[in-house]
């Protein structure tokens, strides 16, 4: 089997282990035994990674880079040194893209739009939300962001968004602890929440249940366990599901063909995310992470 | 003597200086002249080191003015005083422990010595200047206290300097040492240097001073010509009464053995044996360095020592750490006041108390009435000065807070009492006490192992005396009929056991 | 026999790296070939560049008995002006100008810590938030790209040769290993040949003394924060080069991982004792331990175990052979 | 020195909370509705529990950045352990574990003979980074969640979301929480060595003060109280994730100090702790509540810190200057 190595920008997100594990199971149906490497959030140490994965040989590199800009020139270093590179949940921007042999990406500015366009079909005429951002600076949260107050996203619609807020991390807690602030300064002003995570949509209910508001609109991204379950129970509205195992076994097909000298087309892959809302969640399976 | 003559190199005219809660300085004014030895006595927070600090800018005086070689001082830095050349010897040991000999001599002046070569090679002469042998390139942590002394003073030499202070000097030094350091007084003074000399040994101060002033509660009582003080008229003047005796009678109720230490070794000590009587003070003599100090602490658990016996009252006991050693009735004041004995932002009373916590607790609780009882009889019988008992200990001055461990630890009531040095920096008043309370201790029933740098106290106090040479015991001595000469070859190890 | 006890004793991250080395040859075939490739020791020693830039100048404030922990947020702020400041004026000023941030940081830190007497280790820590979030305001939290190859050729450049790695061929020297060398040769003159490097090793051993003997307490430790936080802002600059972009979240590790390599490689947190080449050594420490432990192909978390025991173990023995000698406080 | 320059200098972080609250009173009224506070009250939670731990860790002359750790591991555990051992079992079993990781930093310091805060600081740097792989590995990197369990934990519901009359039970912790702490620190024998061992620890140790005990206790305490801080947290949340304690040690330590504890060890008490994480929530609330940007915010938060620890710093430098 040909070495290749999957780079995740921080493995004790709960996404990128997930999808860390279905790289490796998956790799070998492709020919490839991959080594999983982490970044921890760092983003200097993920160049250093790509790196040292450049001398360790590997023949293909997949990138999660917890700076699409940043992790450029270390990219570059490897397409000199004739490895193959798919970014995996991200893709780079512009000039930058010469850097790159294909990515796979289920597009969060995509996520951001969509959920922007749930919104505004729960609320044709209108409504006060707010917005509760992932970890700031994070690219993930930046897409999300750009794409939900963007062109495709609430901008012309009579969304009113009353405020927004990022988080320190993409913890839980601070989630919750903006939404109770959120909640006392414009109490059942709010109908709607965009939050970035499903994670931090738990957060957001138990901060709504708390103070006894019902019937929020709630839109979270991921489409992991927990958004699953609490669209399921009603808690939450709609999750934008994301399908790592398609962007998984999406890059390592893309890979497995690069090094038989086919050129990736498109470079680009986005890899559809699914709606789960009360009416679609059921037909779907219980996601493993 | 012409005193009078020579001219003045430091005025200082009404100079008073606050702390929180304590007026140190009182409207001092003292002249020093050129080419002087200038003492300076006092009882403990007398304001002498006040003074000092302010002379050399450590602290800022309130009102006053000061005039140094012909300039008014106003607000002076260390830095700006040294290079004037007003140098001083700081009560307080003050070297850098993590820096070479060499170097700390010559602290801030690397460029001056012209780098590392030439501040050792300058260091060297200087101490072999004084007769000090030590190594430049010696860490000051790795030394003795007597020879850190030394350094000291070499530093303080190695500045041009018109006036020296000294504040307490000879502490540590041993009977060696304190003739090089009048010799070198002596020589500095044939140089026309001035030098402001404290200490509380008024031997020192009629051996060499030649002008005394005397200070109380921070005024100036008197300044006059040494010869024209009495020894009686100094100390009645220092403590504003009069003191009949030095040292109190000895204690003579010795009795049957109270404690047994065989075989302490470790890497300095020697197989270090020895008994302990009840009703008994037993001194300790030997340089400093010798190792009294490390056999008191093994005894006391201080440091990791094993393999040797310790039996109390016939029965053996195990001493690992000072917990089991207060348990089993030992008490320590130790030689370090300000590292090992007191806890500075803690008041009088909390310092006073923390050895007996366990008597003012019920059930685990503090009974906070029974503290301030305990701390308020000990400052009381000691005459510990303080405004009140809930002050921080921080501001005491260096004998008040010495009287605070010993009432630590009297609280407590140790049948052995241990004190190293326990009337380092203290007045003559303050000492008497301390050498009452040896004695009580004994004439219960207990007994006192006392170390100190001041042969004539361990001599008058001690009933025995143990000698230390180079980690070994050299001799056993009944100072009340051995003369003390004979002693003194003993600890310099050069044989005559009794 | 005596000697080897005091390396074990004294030099904890020389045998550390020992070790390192000695597993890597150990575990022989592919490992060992790629671990001691001339690529992968360069590329090692250039990723670990920016660490150390950083180090020399916390080192000073170490030995001087205090701590820089806001270097993280000097860094983020200097990088992203390093890159936004372009926009209005040429390049080099634009570098100057985003490394004399740090310095005037460096002021202000001193200002706290020296002339107003806080506590190093907590002021420095909020200073470092404070600039996270200016941070995270100049840049919008988003990342701040360069758009200029001589700006990106700072760090990612190579002299005597062409930066191209084939089976051998060499390459040439990184750009950034050679700042960190001249800055290294710098500052190892500064803190042995200098009078204001000895005065810090005063000022550490024991402030009072070094005051009441004259030495200008305040300007010399002050002096160091402003060096600190001058190289911190280097650092940011450097960082920014290599990445080609500024952001405010690249210093999230740095402080704790810089101040911890320093103690690791020796020199003490009480102050007074260490120096710039221990403080090299524990920082090239950490980095050697992340490549090799990458190398091996350790999983993630247990890379995490292994480095916080690691750090445990080292400090661990720090203390324990100072303390050993006899007593225990 | 006057009654007023007193009051100043001592209770100034009080003085601070309460400007701080009258100005945003003023611009935004809702601050002091009924709603707000219960959401200050709410937000205290966590936060305030790991601090009162750290509390004892800085008055005993050390620190300890390892809560975080401590906290990342209690929470997997301990949402895992309610299945197989009910959930006062996990309960109890998350306070051992907590306790447990407490009482080996002590472990480690002691046997080191590390004496001071910097050599604290340092290993329970690296202690942390272990017990969080711990807890990474553990959990395999995934959140659990309580409806994961077999059925809802009620008990931990109530400690996340219930109250007691009008105080939420997390609240009612930290109450009985800071009681039985303060007890012990001022009233108790322990209480007091601990102080003694912060304030000069070979004098302590030569008056027979038994500063291992207080080591261990200080650390223990730390520990015990990250767990109960990860409890309460994971509670709140209905979550746990292996990185739900980041960046609790530091807003912990910051809370301590910026209450008037000194890290210089000695002098401190639980009571100003309370006021410091008293002025951190109201400062985010009240950010937020002024509309204020996130990014703002934290630079903002970083400013008023610095300024609360520069000028309670002040009153100390003031007091020593002579
Ligand atoms: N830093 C300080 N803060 C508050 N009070 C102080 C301080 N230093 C000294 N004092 C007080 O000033 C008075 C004078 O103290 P000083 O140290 O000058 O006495 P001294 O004559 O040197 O005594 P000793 O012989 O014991 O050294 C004392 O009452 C002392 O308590
Ligand atoms: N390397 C060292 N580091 C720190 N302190 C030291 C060192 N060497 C000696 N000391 C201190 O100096 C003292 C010397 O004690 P030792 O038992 O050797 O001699 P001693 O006879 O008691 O002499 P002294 O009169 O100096 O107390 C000890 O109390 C010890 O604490
Ligand atoms: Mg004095
Ligand atoms: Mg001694």
């Amino acid at each position: 089997n040909v070495k290749v190595a999957f780079i995740v920008s921080n493995q004790a997100n709960e996404s990128q282990a997930f999808s860390a594990k279905e790289f490796v199971k998956y790799g070998p149906d492709y020919g490839f035994d991959v080594s999983t490497f982490d970044a921890k959030g760092d983003t200097q140490a993920e160049s250093q990674i790509v790196t040292t994965c450049i001398a360790q040989g590997f023949k293909a590199i997949f990138v999660n880079p917890n700076d699409i800009r940043a992790i450029v020139p270390a990219l570059k270093k490897a397409k000199e040194a004739k490895v193959i590179v798919g970014m995996f949940s991200s893709e780079l921007i512009g000039a930058d893209q010469q850097y790159r042999d294909f990515a796979a990406s289920s597009d969060d500015v995509l996520g951001g739009q969509l959920a922007a366009q749930q919104m505004i079909k729960a609320f044709p005429n209108g409504a006060k939300i707010v917005e509760i951002g992932g970890q700031a600076g994070h690219n993930a949260q930046l897409s999300r962001h750009d794409g939900f107050n963007g062109d495709k996203g609430i901008k012309g619609s009579k969304i009113t968004v009353l405020d927004f807020k990022a988080c320190q991390q993409w913890a839980t807690d601070q989630a919750q602890a903006i939404m109770e602030d959120n909640i006392v300064k414009y109490g059942k002003d709010i109908q709607g929440v965009f939050v970035h995570w499903d994670n931090g949509a738990t957060g957001v209910i138990q901060a709504a249940k708390a103070a006894g508001l019902k019937n929020l609109f709630i839109v979270g991204v991921d489409g992991n366990k927990a958004g699953y379950v609490q669209v399921k129970s009603g808690d939450q509205a709609v999750s934008i599901a994301q399908d790592f195992t398609a962007m998984a076994k999406k890059e390592l097909q893309l890979a497995k063909d690069a090094l038989a000298g086919k050129k990736a087309n498109p470079a680009f892959n986005v890899i559809p995310q699914i709606i789960y809302d009360k009416a679609s969640v059921s037909k779907y399976p219980l996601p493993q992470w | 003597m012409d005193t009078a003559g020579s001219q003045i190199i430091l005025s200082i005219r009404d100079v008073t200086k606050s702390f929180p809660g304590v007026r140190a300085l009182n409207g001092v004014s003292i002249d020093v002249r050129r080419g002087m030895v200038h003492g300076v006595v006092g009882e403990n927070g007398a304001g002498k080191s006040t003074l000092m600090k302010i002379l050399s800018g450590v602290y800022k005086k309130d009102t006053g003015t000061i005039v140094f070689d012909g300039k008014t001082i106003d607000h002076t830095t260390p830095y700006e005083s040294m290079h004037r050349g007003l140098a001083i010897i700081y009560q307080e040991l003050n070297l850098v422990n993590s820096m070479s000999v060499g170097e700390n001599i010559f602290l801030g002046r690397f460029k001056e010595m012209k780098g590392m070569r030439g501040t050792h090679a300058k260091a060297r002469e200087l101490l072999d200047s004084i007769g000090c042998k030590v190594s430049t390139t010696k860490l000051v942590s790795e030394l003795s206290v007597s020879t850190k002394q030394m350094v000291e003073i070499s530093k303080a030499l190695s500045f041009q300097s018109k006036l020296i202070i000294m504040d307490e000097p000879s502490t540590s030094l041993t009977g060696e040492e304190m003739s090089l350091l009048v010799k070198i007084i002596h020589q500095l003074k044939a140089q026309g240097i001035s030098i402001i000399y404290i200490s509380h040994k008024l031997e020192e101060i009629f051996d060499f001073c030649d002008v005394v002033t005397v200070m109380r509660d921070g005024n100036v009582i008197d300044t006059k010509p040494r010869g024209e003080f009495t020894r009686d008229e100094l100390i009645t003047k220092m403590v504003g009464r009069t003191i009949e005796n030095e040292y109190p009678e000895r204690s003579r109720q010795v009795g049957e053995t109270l404690m047994e230490v065989k075989g302490i070794n470790t890497r300095k000590l020697h197989d270090v044996s020895f008994t302990l009587r009840k009703g008994e003070i037993l001194g300790l003599v030997g340089l400093v360095g010798a190792g009294r100090t490390e056999t008191v602490r093994a005894i006391f658990g201080a440091d990791r020592v094993r393999g040797h016996k310790v039996t109390i009252g016939g029965k053996p006991v195990t001493i690992h750490n000072p917990k089991q050693a207060k348990d089993a009735g030992l008490g320590l004041i130790p030689e370090d006041r300000k590292l090992q004995g007191l806890v500075l932002p803690f008041s009088v009373e909390q310092n006073i108390s923390m050895a007996s916590i366990d008597r003012f607790t019920r059930f685990g609780f503090l009974i906070k009435s029974l503290e301030k009882g305990i701390g308020a009889r000990h400052v009381k019988s000691l005459g510990i000065k303080t405004p009140n008992t809930k002050v921080a200990i921080k501001n005491l001055s260096g004998g008040n807070q010495q009287k605070c461990i010993v009432g630590r630890w009297m609280e407590i009531g140790p049948s052995i009492f241990i004190m190293d040095e326990p009337t380092k920096g203290i007045d003559v008043g303050a000492k008497y006490e301390i050498y009452l309370l040896m004695k009580e201790i004994a004439e219960k029933g207990g007994a006192v192992i006392l170390i100190s740098s001041e042969l004539p106290e361990v001599l008058n106090m001690s009933n025995r005396v143990l000698t230390i040479y180079d980690g070994r015991i050299t001799g056993e001595f009944d100072p009340e009929h051995i003369p003390a000469d004979v002693i003194m070859r003993a600890a310099l190890g050069l044989g005559g056991a009794s | 026999m005596n000697n080897l006890y005091r390396l074990f004793t004294q030099q904890k991250a020389i045998v550390a790296i020992a070790v390192i080395l000695l597993v890597m040859v150990a575990a022989g075939g592919d490992v060992s070939r790629i671990f001691f490739s001339s690529y992968n020791l360069l590329d090692m020693l250039n990723s670990s560049t920016i660490l150390v830039i950083l180090g020399l100048g916390v080192t000073l404030t170490v030995i001087a008995g205090g701590c820089d922990l806001s270097i993280g947020g000097i860094l983020v702020v200097s990088g992203i002006l390093s890159i936004q400041l372009q926009n209005f004026m040429p390049m080099p000023l634009a570098l100057v100008l985003a490394v004399l941030f740090g310095t005037l940081v460096g002021f202000f830190n001193g200002f706290l810590v020296v002339q107003q007497k806080t506590e190093p280790f907590i002021i420095t820590l909020g200073v470092g938030l404070l600039l996270t979030g200016v941070a995270q305001q100049l840049s919008d939290a988003h990342p701040v790209p360069a758009n200029n190859p001589d700006f990106m050729n700072i760090s990612n450049g190579y002299q005597f040769g062409d930066g191209q790695f084939t089976e051998g061929h060499f390459p040439g020297i990184p750009n950034l290993v050679i700042i960190m060398l001249i800055c290294f040769v710098f500052f190892a003159w500064l803190i042995r040949y200098t009078s204001f490097g000895r005065n810090l090793y005063a000022i550490g051993g024991d402030y009072d003394v070094a005051r009441y003997s004259g030495i200008n307490v305040v300007a010399n430790k002050w002096m160091t924060l402003v060096i600190s936080g001058t190289m911190a802002a280097l650092g940011g600059v450097l960082l920014s080069s290599k990445l080609n972009t500024g952001s405010a979240i690249y210093g999230d590790f740095t402080a704790l991982v810089v101040n911890c390599g320093v103690v690791v490689g020796g020199t003490s947190f009480a102050g007074g004792v260490g120096g710039i080449w221990q403080s090299v050594l524990g920082l090239l420490l950490f980095g050697l331990l992340d490549n090799a432990m990458n190398v091996l192909n350790i999983p993630s978390w247990y890379q995490m175990m292994l480095k916080g025991t690691v750090i445990v173990a080292i400090l661990w023995m720090d203390s324990y052979t100072q303390k050993r000698k006899r007593e225990l406080v | 020195m006057n009654k007023v320059g007193f009051i100043l200098k001592d209770y100034l972080v009080l003085l601070m909370i309460l400007g701080l609250a009258l100005v945003t009173a003023i611009i935004q009224p809702k601050f002091i509705s009924p709603a707000n506070l219960n959401n200050i009250m709410r937000q205290f939670g966590p936060l305030i529990l790991v601090a009162l731990g750290m509390t004892f860790v800085i008055v005993g002359g050390f620190i300890d950045l390892s809560v975080a750790g401590t906290i990342n591991l209690v929470a997997v555990v301990t949402i895992t352990l309610i299945d197989p051992l009910g959930q006062v079992g996990a309960l109890i079993a998350g306070l051992v574990i907590g306790s447990i990781c407490g009482a080996i930093n002590a472990g480690l310091i002691l046997t080191s003979g590390a004496t001071t805060q910097a050599e604290a600081l340092f290993i329970t740097f690296g202690m942390s980074t272990v017990y969080s792989s711990l807890a990474l590995i553990y959990s395999g990197g995934s959140t659990f969640h309580f409806w994961d369990l077999k059925e809802m934990p009620n008990m931990f519901e109530a400690i996340g979301a219930g109250s007691v009359g009008p105080l939420s039970v997390s609240f009612v912790i930290f109450l009985g929480a800071l009681a039985l702490l303060w007890i012990f620190h001022t009233k108790m024998a322990a209480g007091r060595a601990i102080s003694l061992t912060g304030g000069n620890k070979t004098a302590a140790r030569l008056s027979g003060v038994p500063i291992e005990r207080s080591i261990v206790l200080i650390y223990t305490i730390a520990g015990f109280m990250a767990a109960l801080g990860a409890i309460v947290l994971f509670s709140r949340v209905t979550t746990a994730s292996p990185v739900i304690g980041a960046g609790f040690e530091t807003n912990a330590i910051l809370a301590v100090v910026v209450g008037g504890t000194t890290l210089k060890g000695g002098k401190g008490s639980v009571l100003r702790t309370v006021m410091g994480v008293l002025l951190v929530i109201l400062l985010n609330n009240c950010l937020n509540l002024l509309g204020v940007s996130s990014y703002m915010q934290w630079a903002a938060r970083g400013a008023i810190l610095v300024f609360a620890i520069w000028l309670d710093n002040r009153k100390e430098v003031q007091g020593n200057q002579l």
